[in-house]
């Protein structure tokens, strides 16, 4: 075993680091705040350096990197904003369906706009009522010659109303049983085609400079050559995409509970109150302690997940546990760093009370807490007799 | 077994109370929150069909009631979901004030147009160096030609761009004892040397405004000072057993909120199969141990609400009910939004908007460390 | 202000009790927990003096006393930090499943013998391969020759090698509806066919003897029946409320004791320097939050005995109260010990036993998550 | 990075495993506990195949293995029997010091017999009245010619009533202010030295097959051939043994909690109530969800702190920390087991009841919850101005 970063990686982390904070302007950040107001700027520079499509094979422009790497750019940038980190890190959501399980043509075409900063990108998986559960999909992709015609609604697609091309998971024809586990399949269908509309999800808790959408597709016709790996394979697909995209989610909330801490343990040393710094006091430095043991805890499983997933040995367990456990403690951190601020860590100024909204929505983003336990639990009870 | 004794007419005036809150403010809310700021009509309106500062006697304009009535009030405007329309904060901690130090002169300048919503009331302790620890306070007021010259600024004041009258608390740098330094002076709108600050952007609490407010030369009337000079310190600290009650009532009738609300769409909203989502087991046992957490909270605030009533000193009681119900509303906020699934995260739905409020209530009214600093303390640790 | 209306009686009684306990009892206990039973001389001191079955009417031998002074008993008991002389199992639990169930010959014939503490008494539910699921039991009883006939195995059974009576529940193999077919049984010390299995070892309960029973052929006559054939599972039903409410009752005093104790030694424990142990903040912090968390318990349950004694139906609340204090004086024990140091893994540390004692209460009288099951049932979840 | 076991670690990992499945008795086991009847047999065994001194030098007897080695040895005995393995995995307790700071010639007297199994071996370091904290030492090493006079009481110390050496931590000289932190000596001192007298501390709550005892020198001669390191060097040694031994804490208490998640895993598949088995109730499912997600969380750190430790950049942060979680984790996942076991989780027989107390105990052991926390806050906040 060895946990330290090799040159490259340590390398990039830096790179990263150096980018937030010469790009990441707290003023314009809190200006755009909860407006969904993309950093578009931003991210035109941070494409252009590799970052956000990072783990993007280098084919098709992207940094042809590992998820690892993805990790470390993740913490880093979330840990100088979580929103902005968020949004930028995000843009290429779905993207890694195409990379990994469509054909080259697919990837050629799709994939160099989203990482040269000049599209979007969004996976449409769940349904209305159906939670965060893709074992009941309703959206339909029917054959019709050369082309599939896609009938069906996706609820909160990140960027979705922003995205220049869905990931959408369908199933394979209306005549199968809706629960058939075996007859989805996956499409990339452009925002521009026919019969797509858009209904925003508004203002969300965090995640305040990215946004969110329901989207509807009707009699919407997309050629064949936009599937992305066999018929049938879409669970498949999917179930290894949510792996990637929660390992994701949980290096985001490890990087959004950092900030939350470098900026708590920055005031507690500064501010003096009873005649002593709030350093002095046991409780604070108690709190510290625990927010530190919860960080260490979940920088290991982060890493070891993302490692786990760079050799191919990533199981959903694995990655559902590493979310649970990092966006946990990116809650109790980012919770505990507005208290230590006090009346300061309510303000918007201060920060830390959008790392606490960002660390909310990362908790449920991609599987609530409850989501996550029922994967792990299949996982670890497997099939009962 | 119920352990507060509400009457007939309590329960009367809680009823009128609700449907006035449902017709006349709860349609409003919405766009408050989006203006950051809620209007003096809301006050007015709210003053006028008397449900604001219910305590107040009858001589000054008020009703006498008794504290329950305080309770009522608190309980269901916190239900109304905002924070903007800040009564209870006006009402039993601000007004109280002027009723328990003011001098007659000042009870009938001001109590009446507190009662009718006429005088929006503010208190101004904090400030931007000296958060929970009062005695390390910096402002000053100073006797000058017979007035009194305020300097200092003062900061998350609530109420602090609608309030028409502030108190603000302010030490005689002459007096090196901190404790016997402090004054209360009663300050009006419009006074020469008082200005507001920003108008703070904050993670909640959306539809109150909450700002900085600044006295440079303030010059006050000698009369306007509230109680004896150098007795602020204990005016302030006989009455923040009160404002401290006060915070765990609209905490916990929070909490309760948010639970009703998530308790009933758990309840109505089916899975793809018709199941209701409240048949998952996980999510019973979630709804049951967050339920029984709110009635234990329920349970320990009324019995201290009879004590306070009764005029007992329940400090150690009262700052453990303080920090633990407070976090409770949070913790309860934080849980009860995963039963949403990704709807959980959006501001639509009917919980986020608590989530952001209630976050706060763990910080003002003395941040929930001091709460324990002060238990500790009384229980003689 | 109180919840319960103690009166100058009931507190005489406890303070009677306390020193009784003090006297005759405490002196005993570390040889009753070394020897993992506790002698038959003890039950008997205890009931003569007027401490076990305070509810039994006088004409059988009781005092007649109304629900509070159950409480007090099983309070008083509960902080003599130890199990084995099991009173509130004995005089609120099994015994009054004879006094509300039992015929007038039943009554006459084992009344008294309870109340003075000649007659231990036990219930017989829990089988080996049926927990907490009262239906899933499979002990029968079948009518034969005029006599019942017993067959089947029990385990968990409190005061099982002590027990000179035990009410067993058992099912007629006729009836196939599960809920109509079971039976309350009196089985008497000494009846053929009826065994004590193992003595069980466990990790706390030490001077108490939890045994497997085993009924073989185990023939009784038919008057032994407790209330009407096939009444067994709401005769259960009925009473579970109380036996959970005392369960909540023990687990109360014991967090309230455990925290006492570690209160106290915080305050009289100085470091290398003198300054005392509790003069540490996180240490205050520590015991103003268990502090708070145990006044919290305490004011729901008190409120929760004020009911269940004015004879209103609490399902939820008793089921809420049973998981979330037998939880709390798990939490407590847990964290308490860590302010000890390296004294909280000795036996030595006064709050070890009460440790492992505890941890038996949030699985017996209904696991937590049968609580949960049933709160959740009858919320309308 | 590289997170995956090394094939000699994986045949250590294995070969402790064979041997507990092979040696560990639960009869005898579970009739020893309590007693603090001391496994001799299988320590005997144990010592044969190296196992316990793991992380000594080949040169004195021992595996000559890193702390990780030892970590994976006491992860595998702990999992089988939690007190077992604290009584085994302890018996060298001190003996780091020896073999990583003093001259060989200690060395090759005392680590020989502690490796194969002849002798056991006892840090002697906290006092009565101090807590868990080294920083107040009291106990005198006063030079008398070619020796040290030995003076003061030793608290807590494990195996104090059996060990065959101490390995004290006491202050140079009288003279010194009590509390000056490099005036403090490490000196090895036999066990049948004339002046030592021994307290057993008696039963505990956990840690049943082992003993502690409090141990007091009056006038106890040791020649200044016994002391470990350089005079004044007492404080640096003992600190970075207290990394190493938490480490190890930290370890068994990873071990106690897979061990209480194996038996509650199978007990849940097993048992049936209700007509079905208690592994698909959705709470039981979600409860090991959780113990897993812990025990992931509790891996990744203890494996992370003595990889730390083995190249030498293992800090008092990164060992308290890697203590804090696991023996939090383990208090939790003991718990939940015993809950999972109902009334069989009570009963010494299903065994979950010892490792609830176990990770009781070690939990306390070493550094409570709030000793450790003192420790990381010191790190991270640093000196104060």
């Amino acid at each position: 075993m060895e946990f330290e970063l090799d040159k490259s990686q340590k390398e990039i982390q830096k790179a990263v680091r150096d980018f937030t904070r010469g790009q990441f302007d707290k003023d314009l950040i809190l200006e755009a705040m909860g407006s969904q107001k993309f950093p578009s700027a931003i991210w035109k520079k941070a494409a252009k350096l590799g970052f956000s499509s990072i783990h993007t094979p280098e084919a098709f422009e992207g940094g042809g990197m590992g998820l690892l790497e993805y990790v470390l750019a993740a913490e880093q940038m979330c840990k100088k904003d979580s929103s902005a980190g968020m949004a930028l890190m995000l843009t290429g959501f779905g993207s890694e369906c195409i990379f990994r399980f469509a054909e080259n043509r697919l990837a050629e075409k799709y994939l160099p706009p989203v990482a040269t900063g000049k599209m979007r990108a969004a996976a449409a998986l769940f349904e209305p009522g159906a939670g965060q559960d893709i074992s009941d999909i309703r959206t339909t992709a029917m054959e019709e010659g050369e082309s599939r015609v896609i009938n069906g609604t996706k609820a909160y697609v990140p960027n979705g109303a922003s995205a220049g091309f869905y990931v959408v998971l369908c199933r394979n024809g209306a005549d199968a049983p809706e629960t058939s586990q075996n007859d989805l399949v996956l499409m990339v269908v452009d925002a521009d085609a026919e019969g797509i509309s858009i209904e925003p999800v508004g203002p969300t808790l965090g995640a305040g400079l990215m946004d969110f959408a329901h989207v509807t597709f009707e009699n919407v016709w997309v050629s064949q050559k936009n599937q992305v790996g066999r018929t049938g394979s879409g669970r498949e697909h999917v179930l290894a995409f949510l792996n990637e995209a929660r390992i994701q989610a949980a290096a985001m909330a490890l990087g959004t509970g950092q900030g939350a801490f470098d900026r708590a343990l920055d005031y507690v040393r500064q501010r003096r109150q009873f005649g002593k710094q709030l350093a002095a006091f046991q409780i604070t430095r108690h709190k510290l302690a625990d927010m530190t043991a919860r960080l260490d805890a979940a920088r290991w499983v982060v890493y070891r997940a993302a490692a786990a997933f760079d050799i191919n040995a990533c199981d959903a367990r694995t990655a559902a546990s590493a979310k649970l456990t990092a966006t946990d403690a990116a809650m109790a951190i980012t919770d505990e760093a507005v208290q230590l601020l006090g009346g300061y860590g309510y303000m918007a100024e201060y920060e830390v009370e959008h790392f606490y909204r960002d660390a909310k929505t990362l908790e449920i983003f991609l599987g609530t807490p409850g989501v996550l336990k029922d994967v792990i639990a299949g996982a670890v009870i497997g099939r009962l007799k | 077994m119920e352990i507060l004794a509400y009457t007939k007419a309590h329960d009367q005036f809680r009823q009128r109370m609700r449907a006035f809150l449902e017709e006349e403010i709860i349609p409003h809310i919405n766009q408050w929150e989006a203006d950051h700021i809620t209007p003096k009509w809301a006050w007015q309106k709210l003053g006028r069909a008397g449900f604001l500062c219910t305590a107040v006697k009858p001589e000054y304009g008020g009703m006498g009631g008794d504290f329950l009535y305080s309770v009522i009030a608190a309980e269901e405007m916190a239900r109304t979901n905002h924070t903007g329309l800040a009564s209870a904060l006006h009402s039993d901690v601000v007004v109280p004030y002027i009723e328990a130090f003011g001098n007659e002169a000042q009870k009938k300048k001001y109590l009446p147009g507190c009662v009718s919503g006429d005088i929006i009331t503010a208190v101004a302790m904090t400030e931007p160096d000296a958060g929970s620890d009062l005695a390390g306070m910096t402002s000053t007021a100073e006797e000058k030609d017979g007035l009194i010259e305020i300097n200092g600024a003062k900061t998350f004041i609530s109420n602090g761009i609608n309030a028409d009258l502030v108190i603000i608390a302010a030490k005689d740098p002459a007096e090196p004892n901190a404790h016997k330094a402090m004054s209360l002076l009663i300050v009006e709108d419009g006074t020469p040397g008082f200005k507001r600050g920003r108008h703070l952007e904050k993670m909640g609490f959306h539809s109150q405004d909450t700002a900085e407010l600044f006295f440079t030369n303030c010059r006050i009337p000698a009369e306007n000072r509230l109680g004896e000079k150098g007795s602020g310190f204990s005016m302030l600290m006989e009455k923040l057993q009160q404002e401290r009650l006060v915070t765990s009532i609209g905490a916990q009738a929070a909490a309760e909120l948010i639970l009703e609300i998530t308790m009933e769409f758990c309840k109505n909203t089916p899975d793809k199969d018709g199941k209701p989502l409240s048949k998952y087991q996980a999510t019973q046992f979630a709804l049951v141990e967050m339920a029984t957490e709110v009635k234990l909270g329920r349970a320990f605030l009324d019995k201290l609400i009879a004590g306070h009533a009764a005029g007992e000193q329940v400090v150690v009681e009262t700052s453990m009910a303080k920090y633990w119900i407070t976090d409770l509303a949070k913790k309860i906020s934080r849980r009860c939004t995963d039963l949403f699934g990704d709807y959980g995260f959006s501001e639509a739905c009917p919980i986020v908007r608590g989530l952001r409020d209630v976050r706060v209530m763990p910080i003002f009214a003395g941040t929930n460390e001091i709460m324990k600093n002060i238990a500790a303390k009384f229980m003689g640790l």
